[in-house]
């Protein structure tokens, strides 16, 4: 057991599946000599050397495009996008040519790459580079999407990540790059696709996602007092979804609240609203809550930003709304 | 360059020729299975272009990645992939190569290093860095070689895959086929320099290498010298072969925005009549050739019979191989 | 009143506001010289001369980002992307900086711009070439967004478009080019943001956009054989969305349907789910159902593509799941 | 080109020195802040290439527009910008130009033809293109004119916008400040030219330019030279300004990647105590330019001052302004 930042956590999760499969390589700007932006891929240079941890240019699409084309030769990249609002100038290549050339080619090819990324506000840079896109890839068929929200979650999942057959997107909340948590000694796996259940209760079933959890969890506290016990589920996962603990949930409370960075429209809490309006509607005693970003751009004033992002009373105040 | 360059053996020059033959007659009878309405959607044919195809294809190891547009039946099939399979993709069958899921503009055959028709203009080009990439690192001693058009210079895939290739010595020859057009643009009308590709060299810290594209042995001595440039690590080239392409961009377009004469021009130098007749004038019977015609055309007669006769995709096949588990689910 | 196909509308249009409005310009790849690839600009270069009809490279970002800065500085551009699957290769102009300008800005910069694309299945031509991205745009803050289902409608809102002080994305379903309608002599112009009941019904609100909006109609009239009456809503527009007209259907009806031609993931019928399980919930009696299009490319044959586009047969049966 | 160059008169000069003080003097007061903790996120200084923006900033028409990065502060107070409002989006207040929805890599100010600072490289290249087909089409007789990094020469953005802008013969020039890094890495290690914008200028049909941008009157003389043949109907131009940046990439960032010697020998390079010798050894007198500094000193701290003692943002100014209409309302 150590406690690591979320930051620190990438670095080993990198180093461990690259120490595992010589086939792993890592690319993006500025990773390398410099250890990343954010500093979470300091240390990889010195120790797996300049052939496998590559500094690139600012070419986005050359980038996830060098990914896609090494992955179907023989490599499992890692590449790196700055700050996930970066997808944006290499959408093509996510989104036309990585999510479908297995389908399109009938299963011919193959592409185990994982692309990792920055995402999300809270730190008050302003539209261009604090948007959270979880949901724009959740769109896309043909891409997994995980969303850790605890340093053991990261290595687990980029593991899983790196492992898996499938392209998959590993977002990573800005905003928890400094918090902290305890991370077992030895090779941490997890599983894609599995939600958890961060804090039991009966009353109304809370769903959040990355930098959310931790405000979900501290507004069941404050709920807590007022009596209104919520189970609190880390969705963890976009694609695969974990429908049946969300179901599950959802059948014991008759609540749902969503509770997302993301902008309102389209989210991935429409998607799982819209499934538990169908699925689950027999089992709903209540109308259905989102708790979203508004349908804007994030401004960059923290005044202003702190206003925008779902912030833990404003999670309290759905709450209540739903079971009220 | 047609002076100081080594001429191909006889025999490998036949090989050529018959892959030219190859490409030509497997359109043609594409084109008229469209006009039957057998194949749905588009296509575009290379009809006209087939001696870039053939004098790459020629000097390629067997290991070598293609990677090409939706005008890439031609570069597929001369990967070896099977006629019958090619067809059975174009007439939506369940035979077809990618089992009826990607169509003509996305012929794909892994298994002989055909490694996908692309039909987002410039997207490939990184792509095929990346395979030359992993190449590179695992010492495979592949070459990736990239086909693309005129009209894909101006889009900036083009300039980051170049110039991520250079930056990494990357084994892979871009091979711009020049057919003069876009869509039904002139390339002269939208480009700032008169070579798309060739002017755009240096800016790449690559020699500027422009080439007649209807000269198969033009062709094929520049294919030699740039794939071997790769494999020695000698990095990266990028290649403009001036061609044409003698029907309209694609089944919809019946090409009217060209002149009469420069179509007529353009017909008159047929690249795959012309190379038989040079290859008898250097040697080659006539009865060869046309042993070789005819040949051809019988593989094209049985992949024709064979995809016609094969079933349509079961619906059922829909939701399959979206991931490796060979399903689709996005939840439990 | 003369009959027009969807395909002559586009340039009827486009046409009426170039004629209007001077400062309005039209430029994509080959719409000019050669009247579109879908013909649907045909003429139009010939009436109002190359300065205003422009044919450009093959290079969506600067065709974009041309709109975008003429629009910045006089201009009112509708810029043509031939297939709406190239919004991938240009989505950094259209999502980061569109639809971020004027609130950046705080209303310093307007965009008063149009960009029209042909979107859709439908047409065999594979996964690259025939997605449904409306929610792409939809679930981007600063973007306006319309899908005409009829010729009057695509000039009408058109018109209304290119009019507007704000960016405004015409989606046009290449399937109906060829679809005939009628349309009125005279100047046409349509108001953003309301959708409109093309059938009247008691029993069940089926909701669609686009081409889907033509195979609702007709599963309502098999539906209306079983006795089940439904009122069908064409969306038209999903930002603004007419939620008021959404409601206003489920509190008489007290069932939902929607028909999303997008693959199912956050499609616009998750939003509009997850709207009505929230405020239009008591008036609900059973489960609302979404008939999507799997969450799949689309593949290129033409037994696979017709099982994966939402059909009149699974329409009705939706429905009948709905109300059962 | 120094030497054949023509040399401003001794006012215009004053004048640009002005310019680069103020940008030099407004961007230490913001680092000042920064420590401070008074502005939030993040922060890009240009502090060391005054000269390219001076330069150019005392060549342009009133209305003519300027497009720039993240590392725009100067050339968005150089336009005319009030120094109150930009230090005001700096520290988040509701008087800052943007309200305090722009932060530091967003200023804007469009009523003094600053047409905003972009944050994603390359965007507002193509977007530069546009406002200067809207003044070709128009016939303002504006130029747009646009700085990036040389960093931004490898994304795709740059490419089509300069191809473009050439077609077009656009009223644009591209200023390539090349500072020699990108964030922490060199251009050099990522590059396939020597010169990332003056070495690919041909593969536009442009003129390769490559100046000195750490002297203010080259890059004046460069800046006229340019911006008259846009305004005239020359069409584009793409200039290359050798600089440096004093500091780190942004405020995150000590820098520590480039070697000592590097550092030092471009800070005894420092552009604007240079030109000021300059000027005085040209004939201004000492008394002159020290009283510039002065009066810009002073400006900056009354700056500062009103910028701190303004309000914050109403956070009911958050859903202002996405839309025409004042608000943000997606439904009715
Ligand atoms: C990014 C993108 N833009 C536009 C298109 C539409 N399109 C398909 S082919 C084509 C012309 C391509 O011209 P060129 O590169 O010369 O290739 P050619 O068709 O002549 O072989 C265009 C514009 C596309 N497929 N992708
Ligand atoms: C498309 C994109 N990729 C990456 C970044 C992250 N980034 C911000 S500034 C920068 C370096 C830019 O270098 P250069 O163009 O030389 O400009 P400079 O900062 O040196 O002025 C990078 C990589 C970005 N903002 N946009
Ligand atoms: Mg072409
Ligand atoms: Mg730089």
């Amino acid at each position: 057991m150590a406690e690591l930042t979320y930051r620190e956590a990438v670095a080993r999760a990198i180093a461990q599946e690259m120490e595992r499969d010589p086939t792993v390589f890592f690319l993006g700007e500025d990773v390398a000599a410099a250890g990343g932006v954010f500093k979470t891929t300091e240390g990889l240079l010195e120790r797996f050397g300049s052939e496998r941890v590559r500094d690139t240019p600012i070419s986005e699409q050359a980038i996830i495009g060098a990914a896609m084309g090494a992955a179907m030769n023989g490599l499992r990249p890692i590449a790196e996008l700055m700050f996930s609002d970066f997808f944006a100038v290499c959408w093509d290549l996510v989104a036309n040519q990585i999510a479908k050339a297995r389908y399109m080619t009938n299963g011919q090819v193959a592409l185990p790459l994982v692309i990792r990324t920055a995402n999300g506000g809270g730190v008050r840079f302003g539209a261009q580079h604090s948007q959270s896109v979880e949901t724009w890839m959740m769109a896309i068929p043909g891409l997994k999407v995980v969303v850790p929200s605890t340093p053991v979650d990261l290595i687990g999942l980029m593991a899983a990540a790196v492992r898996a057959p499938d392209p998959v997107i590993v977002v990573e909340p800005k905003v928890l790059y400094a918090t902290k948590g305890e991370v077992p000694d030895g090779e941490v796996v997890d599983e894609l696709g599995v939600a958890r259940t961060v804090r039991n209760g009966e009353d109304v079933t809370v769903v959040a996602l990355g930098a959310m959890v931790p405000k979900a969890i501290d507004a069941a506290g404050h709920l807590a007092q007022e009596g209104i016990s919520a189970d609190v589920i880390d969705l963890r996962s976009l694609v695969p979804l974990d429908v049946r603990s969300i179901l599950g949930s959802v059948e014991r409370t008759g609540h749902l609240v969503t509770v997302e960075e993301n902008p309102r429209l389209c989210g991935w809490g429409a998607e799982v609203a819209s499934i538990v309006a169908d699925e689950g509607f027999f089992a709903l005693d209540g109308p259905i809550t989102r708790v979203t970003t508004p349908h804007l751009p994030l401004p960059a004033a923290d005044v202003l930003e702190d206003a925008a992002i779902p912030s833990v009373e404003r999670i309290v105040e759905g709450v209540r709304r739903a079971v009220s | 360059m047609a002076d100081t360059m080594t001429v191909a053996d006889l025999e490998t020059r036949l090989a050529i020729y018959r892959m030219m033959q190859e490409g030509r007659l497997f359109e043609k009878r594409a084109h008229d299975l469209f006009l039957e309405g057998l194949v749905k959607g588009t296509s575009h044919l290379g009809i006209g272009q087939e001696a870039v195809a053939a004098g790459f294809a020629a000097a390629m190891r067997s290991d070598d990645m293609v990677f090409c547009t939706y005008r890439g039946h031609v570069h597929t099939l001369l990967r070896g992939a099977p006629m019958a399979a090619l067809m059975g993709e174009l007439l939506g069958r369940a035979t077809g190569i990618c089992g009826g899921k990607g169509g003509s503009m996305h012929l794909t055959d892994v298994a002989h290093h055909a490694m996908g028709s692309y039909a987002i203009v410039g997207a490939h080009m990184p792509i095929a860095a990346g395979a030359a990439w992993a190449a590179q690192a695992r010492g495979t001693g592949q070459v990736a070689v990239c086909f693309f058009g005129d009209g894909t210079t101006n889009i900036g895939a083009f300039h980051e895959a170049l110039n991520l290739a250079k930056i990494w010595e990357l084994p892979v020859v871009f091979v711009c086929e020049n057919n003069l057009y876009m869509e039904y643009t002139a390339i002269a009308d939208v480009t700032a320099v008169e070579h798309p590709a060739a002017d755009r060299a240096a800016a790449y810290g690559l020699e500027s290498i422009l080439i007649d594209g209807n000269d198969a042995d033009v062709v094929h001595a520049t294919a030699v010298r740039t794939i071997e440039r790769a494999r020695s690590g000698g990095g990266p080239s990028l290649v403009e072969a001036v061609t044409y392409r003698h029907g309209g961009h694609s089944r919809a377009d019946p090409g009217k925005y060209r002149p009469d004469e420069e179509v007529a021009d353009w017909l008159s130098r047929d690249p795959v009549p012309a190379y038989a007749e040079r290859l008898i004038a250097d040697g080659a019977d006539r009865e060869t050739v046309q042993g070789i015609d005819r040949d051809v055309q019988a593989a094209v007669d049985a992949a024709t019979e064979e995809a016609k006769a094969a079933p349509f995709p079961d619906p059922d096949t829909l939701d399959t191989e979206l991931w490796a588990d060979g399903g689709s689910a996005w939840r439990n």
